[in-house]
């Protein structure tokens, strides 16, 4: 069997819900060399920018991704009003903050239940995405969309959330909460899922940090980076801990998201009864002229967005770096030397959102 | 056992085993099912999959391995067959050796990588296996003198009373057999895979129902094999086989899938101490019984 | 008995879409929407599949993908274009890398509304796929019978 | 906010491999290279530490410079290069992966030299016919 053949993993795959091409070069099921290709969903959105006015490329921003939609388009109107030197209204910066820990939530536990299915554990998937639809119910009674909801808005935000919605909402979350502890116990003790975890896809501290990894991947080699801590939206009254792991394995980002979960429903028990009254937006007048890059921390990590205005509707340039692309060169890494096996979940740890990283 | 009754017998495994797989596999998935918080499908639903699969259009990949999977089934269906009219045991499990080894020649034949690597896979799941059964055909041969499944199957006493361990490790591969995590290494029923459907991925419509077919035809010879245990107490013996395919149901909605060497070393470890120990144990027994 | 209608296998795509639809497309699958209640199982496998959900667009690079596994899948299926993205490129219709919706490559058979389409719509879709499916065997069994033994024909494509 | 401090610096070309040098000694991460079309082309490279962020900015006057590559100082810059080398059709010596104009695979070359159509609402229909780059 010692002989070497190339897997074509992708882009059609059953575990990668995204289109990613891996060749994969096998010997005895170690993979010897991951090649992957890109583009399978490169649309060109930033070239849009200077079709759409400025105002109306939020839409656009939104949908760079589904899972993190509502990042998307707050980071880009963050980053619209620093260059336009807007102070949006107290209201609107608690429910940005409010609608992103929603967004975490909800994104960590899809993935929570991804990384089940890749391992084949099809009970666990199936009840993380239970859970999951307790938050897209808060998510949606208070925006009125499941995944891609709209409610960012250069200036604040589109839709007002109702005070008496707000005190309801906690009691909802504790609910996901507690269910929630059983599953994450399963994936802390369980001895098969253990196996599946514990040292696969090892990524040293240094390698972490000059590949140029972001988000969980960072943390959960042990470095204590976490963008919320610049304190945009209402994070600046937050007191965010970064999460942080030694391990460095698949074990150790699971456990760093699963933690992160925790920590996201600390911060919107914190976050709902303080929401100020007020208004959530305000008017717009004149065009971006200048430069900027605002930082975020999205589910996956670090998000960038370049903004460049010219003084008219039509911005120069738009970009995105998203964390999924950042994470590419340590993923490349990992998967050197790993089984078979071990494919779908390294490449599901980074939690790759390929629509993120090809925009 | 008259040739008349053998024939009936072998007429109603041919005939009623697709049935019975059918909705054992069906009860299988309602009750996954519900321990995901689901509702399920309906108990047919296997059974409309199957006919489902004989419409639809034949895509020929590659003729020799059609030819294979034909004999996957034949082979199947024989060593059912040879089983169900009480013959000798030893050719049920060598027919049935065989047949596996037509269904990984002809995932072989089909020439795909995922398709390839689920018949490597499948080789070593029949290594880890195989032991099993034969220490199981031992096993019955030290407790009884004989490999006629006639002869076990009349025992005054159920061979459980001393096979128990035999008993562990059958049920210990037929997880293996029935595909079930965390042994589900060369295809899976419904669990999304690294190496997609595995052995099957090659093979659409009326072959992949043959395939069906050839594994409903085994879960029902291999129940026969666990029957066998509690021969002479019929409703133990159903009783006894509910139970383990519920505990089968059990295993594979709590665990992930685990990697081809931990299942080829903790299979033959397992089946080593249990069923070996069994059978040492039971020689010893019967020497110092009647020395 | 119509056996298309109580056990078709569903195999999903991602053109170039947002995600937005792909991870309704699976939400579909869970718990509380529970589309096993209908036979529905998602394969993974062009090969086993009866219906191509498709989300997203198609682009320069997906093209002879989405093109592939349509062609692996045996007769009779049908083409479900979920969302916006799939039925006409939606948002990103202007974009440089867009061929259009998925019509653009494929026949499609059913359009499914929405960014992103709600998983009720969705499941519409795939209920509305699974009567086109009975019809297209029938079609395509009288025309073998009239036109004579050519066991490549195919289904035509509107 | 709190936000770290940005700070904007222009270099030119020559001075890049220098530079990346340099922020690699002081510890600093690769956060990011953009590419702009403006009139010339203009690519921001982003290296933080914890409390800074700095950007270079190099300005060529035209995607023929080519220019070095820094993924011998830092390993993950390949997938930027690469990037902008698609799309931008700007050319990076000495990258340590390189996909040779298939990292994003467009149907036009280079779509995104195309220096932008300020203020025009721009009703175009009229979408680019797909060529096959040379390679």
């Amino acid at each position: 069997m010692a002989n070497r053949t190339v897997i074509p993993f992708g882009p059609q795959h059953p575990v990668l819900p995204e289109p990613i091409h891996l060749d994969l070069v096998i010997e005895d099921e170690h993979v010897v060399e991951a090649i992957p290709s890109f583009g399978f969903i490169h649309r060109g959105l930033e070239k849009l920018v200077e079709k759409k006015d400025f105002t109306e490329f939020t839409f656009i921003a939104e949908r760079i991704c589904g899972i993190c939609s509502y990042i998307h388009g707050m980071g880009y109107c963050q980053a619209v009003e620093t260059v336009m030197g807007l102070e949006i209204p107290e209201r609107a910066k608690w429910l940005r903050t409010m609608w992103s820990e929603l967004s975490r939530i909800h994104s960590h536990m899809m993935w929570l239940g991804l990384l089940a299915d890749a391992f084949g554990f099809e009970n666990l998937f199936m009840a993380c995405w239970r859970l999951r639809e307790g938050i897209l119910d808060v998510i949606e009674e208070t925006s009125g969309g499941r995944v891609i909801f709209g409610a960012a808005k250069v200036g604040g935000c589109r839709r007002d959330v109702p005070d008496d919605l707000l005190a309801r909402i906690p009691a909802q979350l504790n609910a996901v909460e507690d269910e929630l502890r059983a599953i994450t116990n399963v994936f802390r003790d369980d001895f098969s899922v253990r196996q599946r975890l514990c040292g696969v896809g090892l990524l040293s501290r240094n390698d972490a940090y000059d590949l140029g990894a972001v988000g969980p991947m960072l943390r959960a080699s042990g470095v204590a980076q976490d963008s919320r801590l610049d304190g945009y939206a209402a994070y600046d009254k937050i007191a965010v801990e970064p999460i942080v792991e030694e391990s460095g394995d698949c074990w150790g980002r699971t456990m760093v998201r699963i933690r992160e979960i925790y920590q996201s429903f600390d911060i919107l028990r914190h976050v709902l009864p303080n929401v100020p009254p007020g208004p959530v937006d305000m008017k717009i007048t004149g065009a971006p002229k200048g430069e900027f890059f605002a930082r975020l921390e999205q589910p996956r990590g670090e998000v960038i967005y370049y903004v460049k205005g010219n003084g008219t509707k039509f911005l120069d340039r738009f970009r995105v770096r998203t964390p999924t692309f950042a994470n590419i060169p340590p993923l490349l890494k990992m998967l050197q030397g790993c089984q078979l096996a071990d494919v779908p979940v390294i490449v599901l740890t980074i939690d790759p959102c390929i629509s993120c990283a090809e925009r | 056992m008259s040739a008349w009754t053998r024939i009936l017998a072998a007429i109603l495994f041919v005939l009623l085993s697709p049935i019975l797989a059918g909705l054992l596999a069906g009860l299988d998935r309602i009750i996954s099912a519900r321990m995901q918080s689901r509702i399920g499908p309906p108990l047919l639903q296997p059974i409309y999959d199957l006919l489902k699969l004989f419409q639809k259009e034949r895509i020929a990949v590659n003729r020799s391995g059609h030819f294979f999977l034909l004999g996957y089934l034949l082979f199947t269906i024989l060593a059912g067959i040879e089983f169900f009219i009480g013959g000798d045991l030893l050719i049920v499990i060598f027919a049935l050796a065989l047949a596996s080894v037509f269904f990984v020649l002809g995932a072989f034949a089909a020439g795909s990588p995922y398709s390839h690597i689920g018949a490597e896979r499948e080789l070593i799941q029949i290594m880890a296996s195989e032991p099993m059964l034969i220490m199981c055909a031992m096993g019955f041969y030290v407790a009884t003198g004989s490999f006629q499944v006639t002869t076990i199957h009349a025992q005054p006493t159920p061979l459980i009373a001393t096979l128990p361990g035999i008993f562990l490790g059958m049920i210990y591969i037929l997880t293996i057999k029935l595909r079930k995590s965390p042994f589900d290494l060369s295809t899976s029923h419904h669990a999304h895979q690294e190496i997609v459907k595995g052995i099957t991925t090659e093979f659409a419509g009326p072959y992949l129902a043959i395939i069906e077919l050839a594994h409903g035809y085994e879960t029902i010879l291999l129940l026969g094999f666990l029957y066998l245990f509690f021969a002479p107490w019929p409703l133990l013996a159903l009783a006894a086989l509910i139970a383990v395919y519920f505990l089968e149901i059990l295993a594979d909605n709590t665990h992930a899938r685990l990697y081809w060497q931990w299942v080829l070393r903790t299979s033959w470890a397992f089946t080593a101490i249990v069923g070996a120990g069994n059978l040492i144990l039971l020689h010893y027994l019967q020497r110092g019984g009647t020395p | 008995m119509n056996l298309f209608r109580k056990s078709p296998w569903i195999i999903h795509y991602d053109g170039a879409s947002c995600n937005g639809c792909d991870i309704e497309v699976l939400a579909c699958l869970t718990p509380r929407y529970d589309v096993e209640r209908l036979g529905i199982i998602n394969t993974g496998n062009p090969k086993h599949a009866d219906i191509l959900l498709i989300t997203g667009y198609i682009n320069e690079q997906s093209q002879p993908v989405v093109r592939t596994i349509y062609e692996q899948m045996p007769d009779p299926k049908v083409v479900v274009a979920v969302g916006i993205c799939a039925s006409s490129g939606g948002i990103f219709r202007d974009c440089y890398n867009t061929k259009g919706g998925v019509d653009s490559t494929i026949p499609v058979d059913i359009y499914v509304p929405g960014c992103a389409a709600r998983p009720e719509s969705i499941m519409d879709g795939v209920v509305q796929a699974l009567d086109l499916l009975e019809r297209k065997r029938k079609e395509k069994k009288t025309r073998r019978r009239a036109i004579a033994p050519t066991p490549t024909s195919e289904v035509p494509t509107p | 906010m709190n936000a770290p401090a940005q700070t904007y610096s222009e270099i030119a070309p020559e001075r890049l491999l220098e530079a990346a040098n340099a922020q690699r000694a002081a510890g600093s991460r690769l956060v990011q290279i953009c590419c702009s079309r403006l009139q010339h082309f203009e690519l921001l490279y982003s290296f933080s530490r914890p409390h800074t962020i700095e950007h270079l900015r190099i300005c060529i006057p035209d995607s023929r410079v080519a220019l070095p590559s820094i993924s011998s100082i830092y390993g993950g810059s390949f997938a930027y290069e690469n990037e902008i080398h698609d799309l931008y059709g700007i050319t990076f010596t000495g990258m340590n992966v390189d996909y040779q104009g298939h990292f994003f695979r467009t149907a036009i070359p280079a779509p995104m030299a195309v220096p932008p159509v300020c203020a025009a609402p721009a009703p175009k229909p009229n979408k680019p016919q797909p060529q096959k780059e040379p390679t």
